[in-house]
């Protein structure tokens, strides 16, 4: 297992390469002067330009790209060119906001969906699985923003159970983080519970009808058990990918969420980048998230391992 | 959580869209970045309430005659946070500190000398008669604001932040919140001048202010409703009766800026005078600024009054035409053919922007002038206005500094935005302004120069403009109103 | 004669447990050669576990070979190359797996599935592959309307006739059946065997013929192989074997076979434990159980070799 | 049923025939036929409903701002004094265009990628890396990027939707490919000489079916909202053209005051999806034989 | 119900739906079981054998499937009546299944041990380290090599053989009353097999446990069952007690039946068959089900469905034909 841990690692080395060459290319094809955003409102053009070149945007994009590689080379992700800071510690302040966030979230998410899935499965076109399908479908098709606004006039301003918006890091106390972060939280898992929920009945209906859940049957396990154990666990992997796949997706683009509660972390940031056109921190961002999203889904692969003895890897 | 980002007898809390992007004064020009500055930093002079350049950190200004040279005399004891004292060595540093990378360092061109005969005194000479030189030094944008002396060698944006203002920076954390602390050595401006504007007797009344960064326009009035903001800035207009039913809560519109329709005159479809005009006869601006989400005013003129060139009904002639029949003749003798696109240019980032462009392409509809709108990001949308590039005809902005300081601030926008070439009237109209010493001669030019923009149409007025802001109005019973935001000589209660 | 299967010591381990913990090795297949002719039926029987299944997969190269050499009409489809050579051969080689449940697509109708290796040789219109699909039905006793069908709807015997047939599907020279037969009833399984002796009769087919039913064993194969606890112990034809099995374990097989009415002679039940495969005792596999074991059997390995004819067996008790 | 058992006998089923009998078999599906309904009916009103509603969608009447729900305007009026009934009619064809185009772009090349990984083993951990570093760019940025090169039109959002979407769809076809690759009757097929193509296709894609067919109905739910994001910053169709994201973005500081903006897109999107994961439903009980359809 | 029996099986029907039909599987079938005592129940593949099995337990895919008729009395109680739970609790302990897939009816993410030990603490309330080493017992118990170190083997890594076992090691675990084995040694060879039916044996004696036993191989039957139903098309054609169905089988199907069975001390060239194939459940024949394949079906035969002639002497046939000529017509029953 480590040696595929390790294979694996290997070949994300490369991929991050990639990912730098094309964050690169990708951000030269943007329209738009960070020189120009930069100088602010009625500078003039020979400000512009000293500030280009002083970014070394005025040189050739093969001598920008060599240079920004072979410092990406010795570990240097270079220094955002709006926030007055190197792009490792921009990242570092706000990753911690962005996976409190996405763990709280997933908290919420998983049992939820899993369980409104199972019970979907089980109650195959009942009125359980209707509602629990409804549910599902509500939170990908009212808007996050919505909801997001709702919560917060009734959980803040009208019950004041709640603060509306703001980030209280750990280190301040326990409650007073989840507190801040729950509400977001809720909002984020509504919209991926019901993705959760429907993929895990989906997969729980391929399980349920196979030959050996008639033989936890014979055995006289009781539904519930037949239900978590038997099938529950033979979809495991499809449950898995999902749970993985929303855990990037947490942690990468609550753009929304963070934007309401005013919560200071990567998403938004990646997105002021882009729109601030913040080359380095950019450039810096999408490889750190290429990193994140490849440790996550090795993770997810050795857990296939873990939960499904047929998977076997080369 | 509520409680400790919440009330504290010790701390206002400020809601604002955004964060600074940089303290460093030499390159913030932004509001975000300026109502933070203005109360880090000082000059040697600043605008008081009228926007009129009056002394800070200077005591005493000499202008010589010619008006080439300006002996400041500094205030003594005033300390920088550092707790060192201010001399006229780094008022100098600061100076060249500027014309290295301001973006405004254009200003100091004509700079021939600086100049410290002793500690308390500093004298600038330039080589040209500069009739509004204290004027420039007075804008709170890219403002001239004295740091330490070793600071001078700091690239853009990485000056430590450190000034001589009533408070110091104490925490900041970009996307979430920045924390401003009482400065407990400042030295108060003993001359005995109240508090004006941005200079005068400033005093902190409170320990720290902290200002939260909520760009969600719902989040910073629910942030107010449940005290966990004591003053918010930018709610849009149309959700103001949420705050206005609560006793406790107050709101004030603050009218600071304008807005325009910028022409790019060097576009094919607006590069001729008769076009531009036949587009201005269109419009008219209540359905703007009914659309615009934020507190307009109708005014036609490029100064504010009150101001000492603001020229009443003067240019009122090119202001709401409101007339789309005379337009679509206007443009057809122009050579507007049916079918042709005038291209309207506009971001998301700013709403009030992107909703004029959006009546506009409706009311170009009504005078037969056919449009495409384009939401771009701010980023290229800023871009493509300075360069000219990016095959836009019209877009839309807001100017806040340029009507409260005068014509020096406006002369860059009005050449650069719509790429005006080639007018003398406008140049000889500029020229004058800056080489008379007489304010009359130089209003006459500002007439000249306000109708030229206004005539051709390089851009077009929509309306005075500003914000809504609100406030709690039992924690801040005595907040004074400016167009930047001021903390000084608030009590919190 | 020229073998058109040949195993030349070949084995098969397995590796036990997962993730870091030092796997152990199961030795599934240690050291078996064997040789099939053309129009052969090599019968495969033995103790269960004892590896027969994985020396079928091995030989249409569902497992690779540990060691050793496997070629098919004279190709190795082991070591470098293999990959090519069994690609080449892969249109006359069938297998019938052991459970017919898991061998058929749940999503694929019967008649579909029948015909997977004809659609996959191509070349056949649509009605013509109908009615291939309806012969081979025909052939192994389904109603034609079976075509439509899932696998699901059908009875163990049902599914395990719809492998086969897809296994004759087309043609093939040489078919690996793994307990073809077993879940048939008798007058199936009467019918299926017949009918793979005509094709063998008709078309030259050879098969390696696993099961576990030794009458039926007895009148498919023309040799049969025993194997027991990942080796061969015996092979011959199927009249010596019958007649005069020479291993003991042979000979413990034979005398378990349950007779109708009762059994001819009692029964002599073999005592003891099967050898583990995970470490393998040494000397023969079978003296843990064997009436006869002397303390050599324990020691040394007996040798795999020729006792008369083409009659092999690995005993140091037999002349 | 037993009709076409009979021609069977004697007649080859054709592919026209199969694609019939399929037919038949979704419409006996209760949700089917509801999700197909709603589809449907969602369908004719993106269609026909501009023919119908005479209200210009971008005409502005500022007299007439936010305006609740009333006889004259259906579903009220935005900000610009703007008919939200004849956005949201103008609007239903342009985001349900774009989210079936991104389902079904999204849907193919996801599962193209995904089947690769998950049954070439060779390159599995290739693939999927190279699916991680297209995870790594945010959606914005690749619609900002396929803008600028392609210009802006509602063919970048879905390209740069899809692509987007493609990682995601992947790693979950993938995930069943892991699993059915592993069978008995892969390995028969394979014994046969069955192509990988044919493996794919007749084997492991029918038993993955089911989270894939859930996986697309939700990118279609979630390519329409996110259209509204991306037109909001300008990547994509402009705005005064209504679409039900960017009727939503329009609408969204006013979610409490004019909750009638929001509404009845969200609505609209609802029943989108709705209809979508009933028609997914239907179609994955079809594919599965062992599920009886009820009549 | 008569006192004497353990389980009784009347008039059961079975449907399937099939292309949107109700199709019968089996119909009114009867059987009965007597403590101690085991049912051999041969017949052609596909002519309900499983089906009849499982209804016992209600283990059918509840959507498509519907018992249409029948009872199944155990202990004076119909299991088809019986709650959930109460059912839920006769499973595994009181009746037990042996299924005949054994790859398919074990879960491949849980190791045997597991699922063997699984029943235990089910039913028997052991804690898991208890009902694991159980397992290694059953294990050991059913011939599996090095059962220790293979309790915690997932199912996909045994032979078929090896699987079959554990499927009878997890059945038994519990010692239930009734065994229910759906060919339980297909997959064994005759050495282990010996072994397993022994086992079986001891615990019928040990407990009274009763066995419905499921198989092919009528050497198996023969040797091992105390009374045999004989299965045609979804009916039950003959029944008989002891080895008088093999000396004078009195139902043409069981004829061809016993001629098919090959022999292990004779070479043969051919083996015989009964000609034709099992009727197509939707499409049923009319009168005798046998009759197409039957040598020796009269005019009478294709018309009239014959029912079960009780013959005395606990025999009895759906074949009116033969009964008649053996001149044993009883009462009919
Ligand atoms: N789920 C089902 N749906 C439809 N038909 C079914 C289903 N299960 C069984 N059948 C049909 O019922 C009949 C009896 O099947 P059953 O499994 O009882 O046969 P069997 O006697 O056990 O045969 P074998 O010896 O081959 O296992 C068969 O014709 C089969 O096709
Ligand atoms: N994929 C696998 N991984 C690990 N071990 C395996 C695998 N397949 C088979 N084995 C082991 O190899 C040995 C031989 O198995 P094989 O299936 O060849 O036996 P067999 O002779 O066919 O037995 P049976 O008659 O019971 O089918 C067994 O101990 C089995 O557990
Ligand atoms: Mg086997
Ligand atoms: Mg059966």
């Amino acid at each position: 297992m480590l040696r595929l841990i390790t294979f694996r690692l290997a070949h994300a080395v490369p991929i991050l390469l990639i990912i730098a060459v094309l964050a690169f290319l990708l951000m030269q094809l943007l329209p738009g002067d960070p020189a120009v955003l930069m100088a602010g409102e009625g500078a003039t053009p020979q400000a512009i330009q000293e500030i280009r070149q002083r970014l070394n945007l005025d040189q050739p994009l093969v001598r920008q790209l060599g240079t920004w590689l072979l410092h990406l080379a010795q570990g240097d992700l270079g220094s955002s060119l709006q926030l007055n800071q190197t792009v490792v510690s921009a990242v570092a302040e706000r990753l911690p906001v962005s996976l409190s966030l996405a763990a709280i979230s997933l908290l919420i998410t998983v049992p939820a969906g899993i369980m409104l899935g199972v019970v979907a499965a089980y109650a195959r076109d009942s009125w359980l699985d209707a509602v629990a399908m409804a549910v599902a479908l509500i939170g990908v098709s009212v808007p996050t923003f919505w909801i997001a606004i709702l919560s917060v006039i009734l959980f803040s301003v009208t019950l004041g159970w709640l603060p509306s918006a703001g980030y209280v890091p750990l280190s301040e106390g326990f409650v007073p983080w989840l507190l801040a972060l729950i509400q977001p939280a809720i909002v984020l898992a509504l919209f991926q519970i019901g993705f959760l929920a429907r993929m895990t009945r989906s997969a729980m209906l391929d399980v349920l009808d196979q030959d050996f859940i008639r033989t936890a049957r014979a055995k006289g396990v009781v539904e519930s058990v037949v239900l978590w154990k038997h099938a529950f666990r033979n979809t495991l992997i499809a449950v898995l990918t999902v749970v993985g796949y929303i855990f990037s997706l947490l942690i990468g683009g609550s753009v929304i969420v963070e934007q309401v509660f005013a919560l200071p972390g990567v998403g938004r940031l990646v997105v002021q980048a882009v729109l601030t056109r913040d080359y380095p921190l950019v450039q810096g961002t999408l490889l750190l998230f290429g990193f994140i999203f490849v440790l996550i889904n090795i993770a997810t692969d050795i857990l296939y391992l873990i939960v499904d003895p047929r998977v076997r890897y080369d | 959580p509520a409680q400790s980002q919440g009330k504290n007898a010790e701390t206002i809390i400020y809601g604002n869209t955004a964060g600074p992007g940089t303290l460093d004064p030499f390159v913030g020009s932004s509001t975000v970045d300026l109502e933070v500055m203005h109360h880090i930093f000082e000059g040697l002079v600043g605008m008081d309430a009228n926007y009129a350049a009056k002394p800070m950190l200077a005591s005493k200004i000499d202008v010589a005659p010619d008006g080439k040279t300006f002996t400041f005399q500094l205030r003594k004891g005033v300390k920088f946070h550092n707790g060192k004292e201010m001399t006229a060595a780094d008022v100098q540093a600061s100076f060249e500190r500027y014309r290295k990378l301001s973006p405004n360092a254009s200003v100091l061109a004509d700079v021939t000398e600086y100049s410290t005969p002793d500690p308390y005194t500093f004298i600038i000479k330039l080589s040209k008669t500069n009739a509004v030189f204290l004027d420039v030094l007075k804008s709170p944008v890219y403002p001239f604001v004295v740091l330490p002396a070793e600071q001078k060698d700091k690239p853009a944006r990485e000056v430590d932040i450190i000034g001589t203002g009533p408070y110091k920076l104490a925490e900041w954390r970009k996307d979430s919140h920045l924390t401003l602390e009482k400065f407990d050595d400042y030295a108060v401006d003993t001359t005995g001048k109240p508090a004006d504007g941005l200079v005068g007797k400033k005093e902190a009344l409170v320990r720290n202010v902290r200002y939260r960064f909520m760009p969600e326009a719902n989040s910073r009035i629910a942030a107010l409703q449940t005290g966990e903001a004591d003053i918010i800035a930018n709610v849009p207009r149309d959700l103001v009766a949420r705050i206005e039913g609560r006793p406790d809560l107050e709101v004030r519109r603050l009218l600071a800026c304008q807005q325009y329709f910028i022409v790019n005159t060097q576009q094919p479809g607006t590069d001729t005078p008769e076009m531009r005009q036949a587009i201005r006869t269109a419009i008219g601006v209540d359905d703007i600024m009914a659309a615009i989400s934020r507190p307009t005013k109708r005014s036609h003129a490029m100064t504010i009054p009150g101001g000492e060139y603001y020229n009443g009904d003067l240019n009122n002639q090119y202001y709401d035409q409101k007339n789309p029949k005379l337009a679509g003749e206007l443009a057809r003798k122009a050579g507007y053919k049916p079918g042709q696109k005038i291209q309207l240019m506009t971001t998301a980032t700013y709403p009030e922007f992107r909703d004029a462009i959006l009546v506009l392409s409706e009311q170009l509809k009504e005078a037969g002038i056919d449009s495409e709108v384009h939401v771009i990001d701010w980023a290229t949308n800023a871009a493509n206005m300075q360069s000219g590039g990016g095959n836009w005809n019209i877009s839309s902005t807001q100017f806040c500094s340029n009507p409260n300081l005068g014509p020096q601030q406006w002369k860059f926008m009005v050449y650069n935005f719509p790429h005006v070439k080639n007018d003398g009237t406008l140049d000889a109209a500029y020229d004058k302004f800056y080489t008379s010493q007489d304010l009359a001669d130089r209003k006459t030019a500002w007439n000249q120069i306000e109708k030229q923009v206004l005539d051709q149409a390089y851009m077009i007025k929509i309306a005075d403009t500003g914000l809504i802001q609100a406030l709690n109005k039992k924690r801040l019973p005595s907040f004074d109103d400016y167009y930047i935001n001021r903390f000084w000589n608030v009590p919190l209660k | 004669m020229n073998p058109i299967v040949e195993l030349a010591e070949v084995s098969k381990t397995f590796a036990l447990g997962r993730g870091s913990r030092r796997p152990q090795l199961l030795h599934a297949v240690s050291d078996v050669s064997f040789s099939i002719a053309a129009e052969e039926t090599l019968g495969l029987v033995g103790e269960s576990g004892s590896g027969k299944s994985t020396i079928g997969r091995m030989l249409v190269g569902v497992y690779p070979a540990t060691s050793g050499r496997i070629s098919l009409f004279g190709r190795d489809i082991t070591g470098s190359g293999g990959k090519a050579n069994l690609a080449a051969v892969r249109r006359r080689l069938q297998f019938v797996f052991q459970d017919p449940h898991a061998a058929l697509n749940p999503r694929m109708q019967v008649g579909d599935a029948i015909a997977e290796p004809l659609d996959i040789a191509g070349g056949l219109d649509r009605r013509t592959r109908l009615a291939r699909i309806g012969d081979l039905l025909d052939m192994v006793g389904l109603p034609r309307s079976s075509a439509e069908r899932y696998p699901h709807e059908f009875s163990g015997g049902q599914r395990q006739r719809i492998v086969i047939a897809r296994a004759l599907a087309l043609k093939p020279d040489f078919i690996v059946c793994d307990e073809a037969v077993s879940a048939l009833d008798v007058s199936m399984q009467a019918q299926v065997v017949n009918l793979l002796m005509d094709l063998q009769r008709e078309f030259g087919l050879s098969y390696l013929f696993i099961a576990h039913d030794l009458a039926v064993v007895r009148s498919v194969s023309t040799r049969v192989a025993v194997m027991y606890a990942g080796s061969l112990v015996e092979i011959a034809s199927r009249k010596a074997l019958y007649e005069n099995p020479l291993h003991p374990y042979t000979r413990a097989l034979l005398d378990a076979v349950p007779r109708v009415k009762g059994a001819a002679k009692p029964r002599q039940m073999l005592q003891g434990e099967p050898p583990s495969l995970i470490d393998p005792p040494a000397g023969c596999r079978f003296a843990s159980r064997c009436p006869l074991a002397e303390p050599r059997c324990r020691v040394e390995t007996p040798k795999f070799r020729p006792v008369g004819g083409d009659h092999h067996v690995a005993c140091h008790l037999v002349a | 049923m037993t009709d076409a058992a009979l021609d069977f006998a004697t007649d080859p089923p054709t592919w026209r025939h199969r694609a019939w009998k399929m037919a038949i078999r979704l419409f006996r599906h209760r949700s089917f036929r509801i999700g197909f309904g709603i589809t449907l009916l969602l369908v004719v009103v993106a269609t026909f409903g501009p023919l119908l509603v005479k209200t210009d969608p971008t005409a502005m009447q500022m007299r007439f701002r936010f305006r609740p729900p009333s006889e004259r305007f259906l579903m009220g009026t935005d900000g610009f004094g703007r008919d939200v009934f004849s956005r949201f009619i103008y609007g239903a064809q342009l985001s349900l265009w774009i989210g079936l185009w991104v389902a079904v772009l999204s849907g193919i090349a996801g599962t193209f990628f995904g089947v690769l990984s998950g049954y070439v083993r060779a390159i599995d951990s290739l693939v999927m890396r190279v699916m991680d570093a297209l995870l790594a760019f945010p959606p914005i940025l690749l619609a900002i990027g396929v803008n600028a090169a392609l210009g802006p039109q509602v063919h970048s959002v879905i390209i740069a939707l899809s692509v987007s979407y493609i990682p995601r769809t992947a790693r979950i076809v993938r995930a069943s490919a892991l699993v059915v690759r592993e069978l008995d009757y892969v390995q028969a097929a394979k014994i046969s000489g069955a192509s990988g193509l044919r493996i794919v296709w007749r084997h492991i894609l029918p038993n993955s079916i089911g989270p894939l067919l859930v996986q697309l109905t939700f990118v279609f739910a979630y390519a329409i909202l996110a259209e509204a994001a991306l037109s909001f910053l300008g990547i994509g169709p402009p705005p005064p053209t209504p679409s039900w994201g960017n009727i939503i973005a329009e609408g969204r500081d006013y979610a409490v005051e004019a909750w009638w903006i929001m509404l009845f897109p969200g609505i609209g999107i609802s029943l989108a999806a709705l209809g979508m994961n009933l028609l997914g439903d239907g179609l994955r009980d079809v594919l599965d034989p062992r599920l009886k359809i009820e009549g | 119900m008569s006192e004497s029996n353990i389980l009784e099986i009347s008039g059961l029907t079975v449907e399937f739906r099939s292309g949107g039909r109700w199709i019968t599987a089996i119909r009114d079938v009867d059987l009965t079981l007597a403590p101690r005592q085991c049912l051999g129940i041969v017949g052609e593949s596909g002519s309900g054998k499983s089906v009849t099995a499982l209804s016992i337990l209600r283990l059918h895919p509840a959507k498509s499937t519907r018992i249409a008729s029948g009872r199944i009395l155990y202990q004076g109680r119909d299991l088809l009546a019986v709650a959930p739970g109460e059912l839920a609790r006769i499973r595994g302990s009181e009746i037990a299944m042996i299924f005949q897939d054994p790859m398919s009816s074990l879960n491949p993410v849980l190791t045997i041990g597991e699922q063997i030990g699984e029943t235990l603490r089910i039913h028997q309330g052991l804690n898991r380290a208890d009902a694991l080493a159980k397992a290694v017992g059953l294990l050991d118990m059913v011939r599996i090599p090095d059962a220790r170190r293979r309790v915690a083997e997932y199912p996909h890594r045994l032979s078929g053989g090896m699987r079959q076992r554990v499927m009878i090691a997890m059945a038994i675990a519990c010692r239930p009353k009734i065994l229910i084995a759906d060919e339980p040694t297909t997959a064994l060879d005759v050495t282990v097999q010996a072994q397993i039916l022994n086992l079986l044996r001891d615990l019928r004696e040990e407990l009274g446990m009763s066995v419905i036993l499921i198989s092919h191989d009528m050497g198996v039957i023969s040797e091992f069952t105390d009374k045999i139903a004989v299965m045609y098309a979804g009916q039950v054609v003959e029944q008989a007690v002891g080895d008088g169905l093999f000396d004078a089988p009195m139902h043409p199907y069981t004829s061809g039946l016993l001629r098919a069975i090959p022999n292990i001390d004779r070479d043969v060239d051919r083996l015989a068959t009964i000609p034709g194939s099992i009727p197509d459940a939707a499409r049923m024949v009319p009168g005798c089900r046998f009759h197409p394949r039957c040598p020796e079906a009269l005019e009478s035969c294709r018309s009239e469905a014959p029912a079960m002639i009780d013959l005395g002497g606990l025999r009895q046939t759906r074949c009116p034909p033969r009964a008649e000529r053996q001149g044993m017509i009883g009462g009919r029953s």
